[in-house]
């Protein structure tokens, strides 16, 4: 963007009216999709923007910063169970002051999910903090050891409701807030969060972080908070998606955020290219759908999945866009970043 | 070449018996020198004397294990590289250390982090404080890049370019620091002739019209006579001689353990010839 | 005091079957610095070939006669547990990692990761998710040392480990093949300047590794009763904790590694409470490597700049 | 090589997307059932098929499919054949709840079997719930599956029955006062069961001395039986399932720890038994129904189980072949495959004789079952006692 | 000996990721030669040298010892035909003994009384390692460390050795000695081919040289005629010879 004019009123409004318009366009779009696609192609198209937060988070740590989570499935677990409790706190009271309904819901939700990520991204500063002192395999590790922990300490939080899982108070479960536009609304706001961080100087700074770090850290770069920052808001975007995923599903438990989780939020990342921000998107999308359409294969199918993952990595691990970006005309992006 | 005239002002860094030890191996022991502001002082020794170790101690990458270094009236012994970096003094590498897969423009933006104005929450919300930053680095960038005929590179990858704009981009982008002490650390390698003179004058130049002070490791002794104001001379982990290049010549320690005993210019040449790091281009992709 | 004597007994033995696969882990690490996740995997085909094994040697048939299965027939159920498991490491290596070998760390890491997942479904699908009681190759006996239960099977576990450590201690310090190893592990291209044929020094030291596992994988099934395809997964992690702990790349290290963490996991299991045996490992495994990433025995190297 | 390399991939990714979009179609895979006007009714089965509880589904999923033939050889139901269409969850709540949505939208399911694992049926259920399609969990004890709403059914009593059952068990029959609980804390039916034993026992005026645990998948148990002997309990608890209650049992009698166990229909499997060996004998368990009092429709069960598959049913087996006879039995009833119809004649389910006993849905969707206690002799469960509800 | 060279590159071409390193160098060494092969930084000496031994592959061209094409043979393979070479930069095994090093050196030929022999003529020809045997390798100082790559080397007892700069980093007392032992190397029948930036000391040591610039060979000859060369002086230093 080389000689930017000044933002003026008119710049801002131009934004608002953009803003208002991606809303509006997503509401529309929902109500298609509610009215048009079965509810089954509805999930997966749901499981699909999750992922995407999911799978832009993590490439913000593992892709853009060079540093390798292999437990993140931990912090999408405190977002998710921060999301259900809160919610289910203030439902009441929210309700009690707006009346029942979609307004009440949306702003339980919300404050639900931004709780959920400030708890997420409170627990990833402090496993940040000690770990990010370490490097690779080892950086992986630890961080896969947290993700245990965190869910063991799930698994042994009565309050929680333990290894049952946490379904609110009523039998039906947590509300079903999740809908296409909360959850597609989250993956723009997101998507456009990640991006601006990483096409800006904390952004390069990270990129330096994974391309060298003793040479960017003799540019004057605070390695460690900026590494740190990073990881916070990576574990706060998979809080976010815990939020929604737990408010889709009706109710967590444990063993929702397994290893597993974790591993496949990086096949994720990997499929679109490791520091690519629109390959994670194409990642989430892949993933969610691959698994879908290969149910039919019953017992063959995550043997296939682990051959797919371990073929990728064979035949081409930089995943289908590498570290470069998709040029969408959305991001009004020139080839900056290539 | 100016000399500049020695002034009872203070060192703008100063090191102070300053000693590293790796594993019970002395790197350095005891190495102590001043360095006047606005001064091209040059650090010379064989191959493993320990001046990359100097460098490395006085950035921050390794912590001294004795002594001090003071840069600027502080004792800034142990702090980190990155804060030592803030504090003033940028630096280069032996083997050079770019971003690789970044661009040349980006590469030196890197290094405006440290003046950068726009925290995360502008960056996010592209507001008019990030517009700012994002347009004064690049103009800052430009320049440096232009000072260094980089300019029409400024898109390319950094690992696309020519061994000896390498050199000169790890120089502009140390440059984007506003530093006040360079350390350059075998800036000629790799260079030729004609490549090494432009070097010798673009060094003039950060000093004359920056007002850089620059602290030079070299092997090409050529550029080093030719620079430098001061030399200090260091072998295995110590001091031998100090001084004008002219003195440092023709000092006996110095012709004794460095340039043997056949004749000083077929030495230097000589020592020129053999003491250069090598690298094949472009570099393998490293296996360790 | 007979309570923790007793679990300390326990936590020995299964801290002896931890570092037989944390050797196998610290082996590959040492030569290839790779996470080799599939290591645990390998470890459960070793159990199952000696569960098949035993099988096929009719152990069932014997054990409803009341007949003790002959020693030499162990001997052979391990000796086949053994050389499956080898040729499983050799081929998982050469098919899966070989061909990543030279990309930036992060693939080879992956890919273990996948080809652990890969193995653990096929195991699933081979040897059915049910858990098998393993057959008792060795006949378990019993004997009390002042209210302390010490059986001969946590005892041969002991000693085997103690016993295969040295081996391969002998094996890397003093042998041509040990040798080549270390000059493979500092150096590959002046490793093969020397004449060593490095993808056979690299294929040996996962079937040793892999034949360590397999010797694992018996004696666990031996001591723990059952086996499930799934075994792998939360062991083999304690293992690596283990090969961490005590130094990665380091032989002893990797064996007082896994005593250790067998005996921090028993003892809080014991005495803290059950639900955090696991987690236990992970908080020594955070405590390690933020502390003393070189591990107890390990030696520090600092990155040269 | 790269641009071809890189357009496969894309091609990849995109046939995938494409994939999406067909599916709402509404064919993929085998279900081209529909409801009411076809030749077939769809039962929808989903479950483990996958993933570490893989043998739960496995087993639930043959007993299904036997008592669905059965039905069709019979001739089927209201003139159709039954079909099953079995959709895996990987264990996964999540998967669990596609499944059904997927079982619901593509497969076109009249109604729904499953799930095994309480937690899962909690998933599934809310979606058959919500979009109004009966649903019959076979061996979900927990109750809260029932309480999501009024279209999901039981076929199996309830932990705090069983917990009280076996509570009571201990007190009168065996007439100990202090027991030791060692319960799996991953399991959400073990600490269900756990709490209700719990419960009821302190209520009757025993002691529970110690409470240990474990994971489900653990093998080394070591360390709780050692930290259980050193205690004066009477008996140990053990409400998990029966492959760690097989190592348990077995490390119990190592250690010297000659307590009997006592558990719940966890722990029915043959494997028990050989997992167990010698150590298991002396132990009692509430279960669905004991095999040998069983009734000659159970007997039948386990002898046609035996022919078809090669090996001993479950109990999990039983429960699923119950669930779907029951399922079929109230599609009988409807006489159509209407929703409502059908829900209305599972809820009316009375007396159903099933392979685990006879079958009553009270107006909480449970099944109203009596319990039996069997002991564990020679390797055989043997009835020991008949607790009605 | 036979006619052969025993040493033989034809239009050898190395490129990594598409740039191009050597660009069809040929060169042939023969029988009890010492050749050296020079040139400025970036000349693709290194990568002529790797890819004589097959660390790096050659996208073209054919390589030939004894009159053996060795084209498609892997390291260690060529190695057992006679080849050894010194890495830039030495690349000893900084935590396995001096001893244990040497050992390695001789991993072809493993049977204790060769191993005990050439030991002992290494040691002779290097009396400083003799001293160390036990010390870690990572420990000796640059000289030592050069001595010891140079002693590994022929441990085996090559019939062809590639040096690659092994002056590099030495102070000029340490480069005489080497440079003495190399001589003394050659004078035992080991046939040389040295690669050096050091031109005025590798024309003294060598018989004959070629010239390399950018990855092309623009020069050869006998070294005592090429001492006088002009031309040299601006190949080494990287001034355009093309004209």
């Amino acid at each position: 963007m080389p000689g930017h004019p000044q933002l003026g009123t008119k710049d801002w409004l131009i934004r608002v009216v953009i803003s208002s318009g991606v809303v509006a366009g997503i509401w529309g779009l929902g109500l298609g999709v509610q009215a048009g696609l079965i509810e089954y192609v509805q999930r997966i198209v749901l499981l699909c923007g999750i992922n995407i937060i999911l799978a832009v988070g993590l490439n913000l740590i593992n892709g853009t910063t060079g540093q390798f989570s292999i437990g993140h499935a931990g912090f999408m677990a405190v977002g998710a169970y921060a999301t259900a409790f809160v919610g289910v706190k203030l439902a009441p009271g929210v309700a009690a002051a707006l009346g029942a309904g979609a307004l009440a819901d949306g702003v339980v939700f919300n404050v639900a999910l931004l709780v959920g990520a400030l708890l997420s991204g409170v627990a990833g500063l402090a496993v940040g903090v000690p770990s990010l002192r370490l490097k690779g395999d080892y950086l992986a590790i630890v961080t896969l050891g947290f993700g245990e922990i965190i869910r063991l300490v799930f698994n042994n939080t009565k309050a929680l409701g333990s290894a049952t899982g946490y379904f609110g108070d009523s039998p039906a479960g947590l509300p079903p807030y999740t809908s296409f536009f909360w959850v597609w609304l989250w993956v723009v706001i997101v998507v456009l969060i990640v991006r601006n961080i990483t096409f800006s100087q904390s952004g390069r700074s990270l990129i330096a972080i994974r391309e060298d770090e003793i040479a960017a850290e003799a540019m004057a770069t605070p390695t460690t908070r900026l590494k740190v920052t990073a990881f916070t808001v990576s574990a706060a975007t998979a809080g976010i998606a815990g939020g929604l995923f737990a408010h889709m599903q009706s109710g967590i438990r444990p063993e929702d955020f397994k290893f597993e989780k974790s591993i496949d939020m990086i096949v994720m990342i990997i499929i679109g290219g490791l520091g690519s921000i629109s390959g994670a998107v194409i990642g989430g999308i892949f993933l969610a759908v691959t698994l879908e359409l290969m149910r039919d294969l019953q017992e063959y199918r995550l043997v296939l999945y682990a051959l797919l993952l371990v073929i990728i990595m064979i035949v081409r691990p930089e995943g289908l866009l590498g570290t470069r970006e998709l040029s969408l005309s959305f991001f009004k992006r020139k080839a900056g970043a290539k | 070449m100016t000399r500049s005239v020695t002034t009872p002002r203070s060192p703008l860094l100063a090191l102070e018996k300053v000693e590293k030890i790796f594993g019970g191996l002395r790197a350095i022991g005891g190495v102590s020198f001043a360095v006047e502001p606005r001064q091209i002082f040059g650090l010379i020794g064989p191959n493993g004397a320990g001046k990359t170790t100097i460098f490395n101690v006085v950035t921050g990458v390794y912590q001294p294990d004795g002594g001090r270094v003071r840069f600027d009236g502080e004792d800034i012994s142990g702090w980190p590289p990155a804060k030592v970096a803030a504090r003033g003094i940028a630096r280069t590498f032996q083997n050079i250390r770019l971003f690789r897969s970044m661009t040349v423009e980006q590469n030196v933006m890197v290094a405006g982090f440290r003046i950068h104005k726009a925290g995360l929450l502008s960056a996010v919300l592209r507001n008019q404080r990030y517009m700012d930053d994002e347009r004064e680095f690049r103009r800052r960038a430009a320049e440096l890049l232009d000072i260094f005929k980089l300019k029409e590179l400024a898109a390319e990858p950094a690992d696309s370019l020519p061994y000896g704009s390498q050199r000169r981009l790890e120089i502009a982008r140390a440059l984007m620091l506003s530093p006040k002490l360079l350390l350059l650390d075998e800036p000629a390698a790799g260079m030729n002739s004609q490549e090494a003179a432009e070097l010798e004058k673009q060094i003039r130049f950060l000093r004359d019209e920056l007002g850089l002070t620059v602290v030079l490791v070299e092997h090409n002794m050529s550029v080093v006579m030719a620079v430098c104001e001061n030399i200090h001379v260091v072998d295995h982990g110590e001091t031998i001689a100090e001084g004008p290049p002219a003195l440092v010549k023709e000092h006996p320690k110095v012709l004794a353990a460095y340039l043997g005993e056949e004749s000083e210019e077929q030495a230097v040449a000589e020592y020129e010839a053999v003491s250069r790091p090598f690298h094949d281009k472009p570099p393998e992709p490293d296996h360790d | 005091m007979s309570q923790f004597f007793q679990q300390v007994i326990n936590g020995l033995s299964l801290g002896s079957i931890y570092a037989l696969i944390a050797l196998g882990y610290t082996m590959v690490y040492g030569i290839l610095k790779l996470i080799n996740f599939a290591h645990s995997e390998v470890f459960m085909v070793g159990a199952y070939t000696g569960f098949y094994a035993a099988g096929a040697l009719g152990i069932e048939g014997l054990e409803q006669r009341g007949a003790a299965f002959p020693l030499y027939l162990a001997l052979v159920v391990l000796l086949v547990a053994m050389s499956a498991s080898a040729l499983l490491g050799v081929l998982v290596e050469r098919l899966a990692y070989r061909p990543v070998r030279s990309a930036p760390r992060l693939t080879p890491l992956i890919t273990a990761i996948g080809v652990s997942l890969l193995l653990q479904n096929l195991g699933m699908l081979v040897f059915t998710p049910n858990p098998r009681r393993y057959p008792p190759i060795i006949k378990e006996v019993r004997f009390e040392l002042g209210g302390v239960i010490v059986t001969n099977i946590k005892l041969t576990i002991f000693l085997v480990t103690l016993a295969l450590m040295a081996g391969l201690w002998y094996l890397v310090q003093r042998t041509w093949t040990g040798r080549a190893m270390r000059a493979v592990s500092v150096n590959l291209d002046a490793a093969k300047l020397m004449g060593i044929d490095t993808n056979r020094t690299i294929s040996a030291t996962f079937a040793i590794g892999s034949a360590l596992a397999a010797a694992g994988g018996i004696l666990f099934g031996l001591d723990q009763i059952t086996i499930n395809p799934l075994m792998g997964t939360l062991t083999g992690l304690k293992a690596f904790v283990a090969a961490v702990l005590g130094g990665i790349g380091n032989i002893p290290g990797a064996v007082v590694g896994g005593l250790l963490i067998g005996l921090a996991e028993q003892l809080v299991a014991g005495y803290v409470s059950p639900d955090y045996r696991d987690a236990i490992t992970f908080v020594i495994l955070i405590v390690i490597l933020i502390l003393r990433p070189e591990g107890i025995l390990g030696v520090v190297r600092q990155e040269k700049v | 090589m790269r641009i071809d390399r890189r357009s496969l991939f894309i091609a990849l990714a995109s046939s995938t997307l494409f994939g999406v979009v067909a599916c709402k179609g509404g064919s993929t895979g085998g279900g081209s059932g529909s409801t009411g006007g076809g030749s077939e009714i769809v039962l929808g089965h989903y479950a483990s098929m996958t993933g570490s509880t893989a043998h739960f589904g496995q087993d639930t999923d043959k007993a299904v499919r036997m008592a669905v033939d059965e039905v069709n050889a019979a001739g089927g139901v209201i003139g159709k054949k039954l079909k099953v269409v079995t959709l895996d969850t990987r264990g996964d709540s999540a998967e669990a709840a596609n499944a059904v949505t997927r079982l619901i939208d593509v497969e076109k399911s009249t109604a729904i079997l499953g799930e095994v694992a309480s937690s899962l049926s909690l998933a599934g259920g809310r979606v058959a719930q919500r979009r109004k399609i009966p649903m019959v969990s076979p061996s979900s004890t927990n109750p809260k599956v029932t309480e999501v709403g009024d279209y999901v059914f039981r076929v199996c009593f309830l932990d705090p029955f069983q917990g009280k059952v076996m509570a009571k068990f201990a007190k009168e029959t065996l007439k100990v006062d202090k027991v030791a609980i060692l319960k799996d804390v991953k399991n959400d039916y073990s600490i269900g069961l756990s709490d209700a034993f719990k419960e009821s026992f302190e209520k009757l005026g025993g002691k529970i001395v110690v409470e240990q645990s474990y994971g489900q998948g653990d093998t080394d148990f070591s360390a709780q039986l050692t930290a259980i002997k050193n205690t004066d309990s009477q008996a140990i608890f053990v409400p998990g399932y029966y492959a760690e209650v097989g190592g348990i049992a077995r490390t119990a009698e190592r250690l010297g720890v000659k307590l009997p166990l006592l558990g719940g229909d966890g722990w029915d499997a043959p494997d028990l038994f050989k997992i167990g060996g010698e150590a298991i004998n002396g132990s009692y368990f509430s279960n669905h129904f004991a095999p040998d009092a069983a009734t000659p429709k159970a007997q039948k069960f386990v002898a046609d189980f035996k022919a078809k598959y090669g090996i001993e049913p479950t109990g999990l087996g039983a429960l699923g072949y119950d669930a779907a006879a029951v399922l079929a039995d109230a599609i009988k009833r409807a006489g159509k495959t209407d929703t409502d119809a059908l829900r209305a004649a599972l809820a009316d389910t009375k007396n159903f004789e099933g392979v685990t006993g006879s079958i009553t849905i009270d107006p909480q969707r449970n099944a109203q079952k009596s319990a039996v206690v069997l002991k564990i002799e020679g390797g055989k469960a043997k009835f020991a006692a008949t607790v009605a509800p | 000996m036979t006619d052969a060279p025993v040493l033989e590159v034809t239009d050898a071409r190395v490129s990594y990721g598409g740039i191009a390193a050597v660009k069809g160098v040929s060169l042939d060494v023969r029988a009890g030669e010492i050749v050296t092969l020079i040139g400025a930084n970036g000349a693709g000496k290194t990568s002529t040298l790797k890819s004589i031994v097959g660390l790096v592959p050659l996208k073209t061209g054919s390589v030939k010892i004894f009159g053996q094409d060795i084209r498609a043979e892997k390291t260690h393979e060529i190695v057992a035909r006679g080849v050894a070479l010194v890495p830039e930069g030495r690349a000893i095994f900084g935590n396995l003994t001096v001893r244990e090093n040497l050992q390695l050196g001789g991993f072809l030929r493993r049977d204790p009384a060769h191993q005990k022999r050439a030991l002992e003529r290494c040691v002779r020809l290097f009396p400083r390692l003799g001293e160390r045997l036990s010390q870690e390798g990572g420990t000796l100082s640059g000289g030592e460390q050069q001595m010891l790559a140079i002693a590994r080397a022929i441990m085996a007892e090559p019939k062809l050795l590639l040096l690659d700069e092994p002056s590099l980093g030495l102070a000029p007392k340490i480069v005489q000695e080497v440079f003495a032992a190399i001589a003394e190397i050659a004078a035992s029948g080991i046939t040389i081919l040295l690669v050096e930036q050091n031109t005025r000391l590798a024309l003294k040591t060598a018989n004959r040289a070629y010239v390399l610039v950018t990855g092309e060979i623009v020069l050869s000859g006998e070294s005592r005629a090429l001492q006088q060369d002009p031309r040299i002086r601006a190949a080494y230093l990287g001034e355009d010879v093309h004209g």
